[in-house]
């Protein structure tokens, strides 16, 4: 039923809305937000791959009797192909990272529920608008929808931000704001040229018109897109100049928050990355651009990460690290790079998600983040310790769990995109994360405990350790077997190219 | 001055800027890890280059090298670039969108 | 005499450059956000740009006219419909904004973003 | 004829919002070019957007303006 498509979008807005009306009514709030949490992956199981046009507004020429009733200039042109309607396309790729992405939502509300006393319904509007505003970009076949939903994502972003209790939120929040109303406009005026030179905001469209040369890919108009949507494209995924900021944000909001924020993060970079790719492979320098891009991205991210000594700070770099991974996969631009890259974006959802809720159980037992006032933990939290230190390994890339598998495909295709450096710098990064991780994990658990450590509350609430542990066995279980997901992506990927 | 001696005294100053908190060797340690990540992937990344001209490569990573290795504690003066000020975050981001519109409009010439 | 499209085009760019300087130049918060509603105006303002047509009509069918000359001389309707969410997006970004300023304002009892919005480690 | 005069009126009132030290005449005109670049749409055959730009762009943004400028502080002290 490809009916039910929309509404994997509808139903998070729709719950969304009402959980914001229903603000204030405690229990209410709860059982409504985890049954509608528990609902979204069920829409994605029950729906049949395939395209749905909003509307009915299929291309003209699907539509023999409307085709006929047009001039012939229309009718017997590339005009008949155009679409004329919002498309979503919902194929495996989708299916599997919405299905991850729901469930960490539904991690998210359900760790929060159970922290806090009072649950706030602006809290779960903002989770959910987030959820359904990236699941739209995800499904979307057209820049423009594209757009507008990452508005609505970047705000919702903000307000997940200024949910926390850090008393640096409204600083990190209104300089995030001021970056973004930057980029937006420029992401917008790159979005009007390409739409001033195709007459359509369609991708499919954009592309079939590259293809078939009816627009020339070197015209000077072209390219400008083509800069002005890059500089949007590394704005909303936080690559430099934006990695400070971004790893800022992570930093500033609840555990549970940052772990949806990231998420929002990696599906905005996919949703906009593939379609920078659709649009703009023709042209030879684009791959360069990425790949510069996600160097920089995982240098500086990575040696910051090394340097800071603020503990969520060091994840949020860490994390803004990952996504160079990413980014590197998209710049080789081979089929079996941009499917290890989609891979990995699936595997960073999952294990800085594990990781900021790990880590921010720390943050609830002391109520202080940084690593040279924290130690000796671990006779307190033994479980905790044990299943953060699978994730860090999971990160770095050690053998049986996912990270290794996403990140030897990207090893080799960079070797057999003739791209060794590239390969080394790769594995050197992921020592160095390996690194990092070690550090952390010695300061905070392994160090003698300091004198002047107050431990405020001694049991983590029970809903963490539950949520640890289920992205815990997810990490595992995508280790073992890649091949639950990897076919679907490959396939997408054979579309694609 | 051996190169702890020389990062220890560099970690010392923009810490000393920043926190009143004392330096331990973990700090020392990751700054000098942070130093040698960067040198080389700078290095094997510049490498990258032959793909548009072998002698300007060679050239490039010459200089780099010798640049770099000069200017030894390249960790704080990085650290200190990337602080969370707004106005240093939008001179980087200037930069970008400048650099980048006048790479691609280059192209178009 | 330049023709109304270039000139709106320009005027456009104007407004981009102006709402740019402001945003990176301009100490004073409110200030800026004035400059990022000029930055979204330009935006918008481009996107209607190309949609216009010199001579043409007013992309509406009316009853007395026929679909091939409707289709020749009609303004070309889609970048309307995409500015018409642009602008309310661009409206409730800047409400975002402004009740962020207030609360930052109730805080720090400064205006300034260099003094606000500064290095957080001081 | 017309239109190049609200063009040239758009543009200096954006730049005369910026060069105020009173921060709600900043705001009122801010109301001014948002109101220009309405009139425009309309000459640029968009009466639709015009419409809602009128009322965004020369009421409710003027108005959000005027209010944080109402509740914070009035003249811009340091720029």
């Amino acid at each position: 039923m490809n009916d039910l498509i929309p509404l994997m979008v509808v139903i998070p807005i729709i719950a969304a809305i009402l959980l914001n009306v229903l603000h204030g009514k405690n229990s209410l709030v709860k059982i409504v937000s985890v049954i509608i949490a528990i609902c979204l992956p069920l829409i994605l199981l029950l729906s049949n791959y395939g395209l749905h046009y909003f509307g009915g507004h299929s291309p003209l020429i699907d539509n023999g009797d409307l085709l006929n009733s047009f001039p012939s200039f229309i009718s017997n042109t590339n005009l008949s192909n155009l679409h004329i309607g919002i498309t979503y396309y919902f194929g495996g790729l989708q299916k599997v990272m919405l299905f991850f992405l729901f469930l960490l939502g539904f991690l998210a509300i359900f760790t929060t529920i159970n922290e806090r006393k009072r649950s706030s319904g602006s809290y779960m509007f903002l989770i959910f608008m987030g959820l359904g505003s990236v699941t739209a970009m995800l499904l979307s076949d057209d820049i423009f929808h594209m757009y507008i939903f990452f508005e609505i994502a970047i705000t919702a972003q903000v307000g997940i931000i200024l949910s926390s209790s850090d008393d640096q939120k409204y600083e990190t929040a209104m300089k995030y704001m001021i970056l973004g109303s930057i980029g937006g406009p420029i992401l917008l005026t790159g979005i009007g040229f390409l739409l001033g030179l195709v007459g359509s905001v369609n991708i499919t469209d954009i592309s079939n018109a590259v293809k078939s040369g009816l627009i020339d890919p070197f015209s000077p108009v072209f390219l400008f897109s083509f800069g002005l949507i890059f500089f949007g494209w590394i704005y909303s995924v936080g690559l430099p100049p934006f990695h400070t900021i971004k790893s800022a944000i992570y930093s500033k909001a609840t555990p549970s928050g940052s772990a949806i924020l990231q998420a929002l993060s990696v599906i905005i970079f996919l949703s906009f990355g593939l379609a920078i790719l659709r649009i703009y492979s023709h042209l030879p320098f684009v791959n360069g651009f990425i790949i510069f891009f996600s160097l920089c991205g995982m240098i500086l991210s990575i040696t910051m990460a090394l340097v800071e000594t603020d503990l969520r700070r060091i994840i949020g770099f860490l994390a803004v690290g990952e996504l160079g991974y990413l980014g590197l996969g998209f710049g080789i631009g081979t089929k079996l790079s941009i499917t290890a890259a989609l891979f990995q974006g699936l595997n960073e959802l999952i294990i800085t998600a594990l990781l900021f809720i790990g880590f921010g159980a720390i943050l609830y037992l002391t109520k202080t983040s940084n690593i040279n006032k924290l130690g000796g933990l671990i006779e307190n939290h033994p479980k905790i310790a044990i299943m953060v230190l699978i994730g860090g390994f999971a990160m770095a890339g050690v053998p049986p769990l996912n990270g290794f598998q996403s990140k030897l495909m990207l090893i080799q295709s960079a070797l057999n995109a003739n791209f060794p450096e590239l390969a080394i710098i790769m594995i050197l990064i992921s020592i160095v994360t390996f690194m990092t991780f070690t550090k952390i994990f010695h300061a905070v658990y392994l160090k003698p405990k300091p004198q002047d450590l107050k431990i405020e509350k001694t049991l983590v609430p029970r809903s963490v350790i539950f949520s640890i542990a289920i992205l815990l066995i997810i990490c595992i279980v995508l280790g073992l077997m890649p091949d639950l997901v990897v076919k679907d992506f490959s396939v997408f990927v054979g579309g694609l190219i | 001055m051996d190169i702890y001696t020389m990062i220890h005294n560099s970690v010392q100053n923009f810490q000393n800027k920043l926190k009143k908190d004392k330096i331990t060797n973990e700090n020392v340690s990751s700054s000098i890890a942070a130093e040698l990540t960067i040198i080389s992937t700078i290095l094997i990344s510049s490498i990258l280059l032959r793909h548009i001209n072998v002698m300007l490569t060679v050239l490039i990573i010459l200089g780099l090298g010798l640049y770099l290795i000069t200017n030894m504690p390249l960790i704080s003066k990085l650290k200190k670039e990337q602080d969370d000020s707004l106005n240093k975050m939008m001179f980087y981001v200037i930069l970008t969108l400048g650099i980048l519109v006048s790479v691609v409009y280059w192209g178009v010439l | 005499m330049i023709d109304v499209q270039t000139a709106a085009l320009l005027c456009s760019g104007c407004f981009i450059l102006v709402g740019l300087y402001a945003a990176i130049f301009l100490d004073n918060i409110i200030k800026k956000i004035i400059g990022i509603s000029f930055i979204e105006e330009g935006a918008n303002l481009f996107l209607i740009t190309l949609a216009y047509k010199p001579n043409g009509v007013v992309p509406i069918l009316l009853p007395d006219m026929s679909p091939d000359w409707f289709i020749t001389n009609s303004a070309y309707p889609l970048p309307q419909a995409l500015v018409l969410t642009s602008v309310v997006i661009g409206a409730s970004t800047l409400a975002v904004i402004l009740a962020i300023t207030m609360v930052l304002y109730k805080k720090h009892g400064s205006l300034s973003a260099s003094k606000i919005l500064g290095d957080s480690n001081e | 004829m017309i239109e190049y005069i609200v063009m040239i009126i758009g543009v200096l009132g954006s730049i005369l919002a910026l060069a105020q030290r009173d921060l709600l005449k900043a705001s009122i005109l801010t109301g001014i070019s948002g109101g220009c670049v309405a009139i425009l749409f309309q000459i640029l055959l968009a009466p639709d957007v015009a419409l809602t730009q009128a009322i965004v762009g020369a009421a409710i943004v003027p108005v959000f303006l005027a209010l944080a400028i109402y509740k914070t502080q009035r003249v811009g002290k340091d720029d």
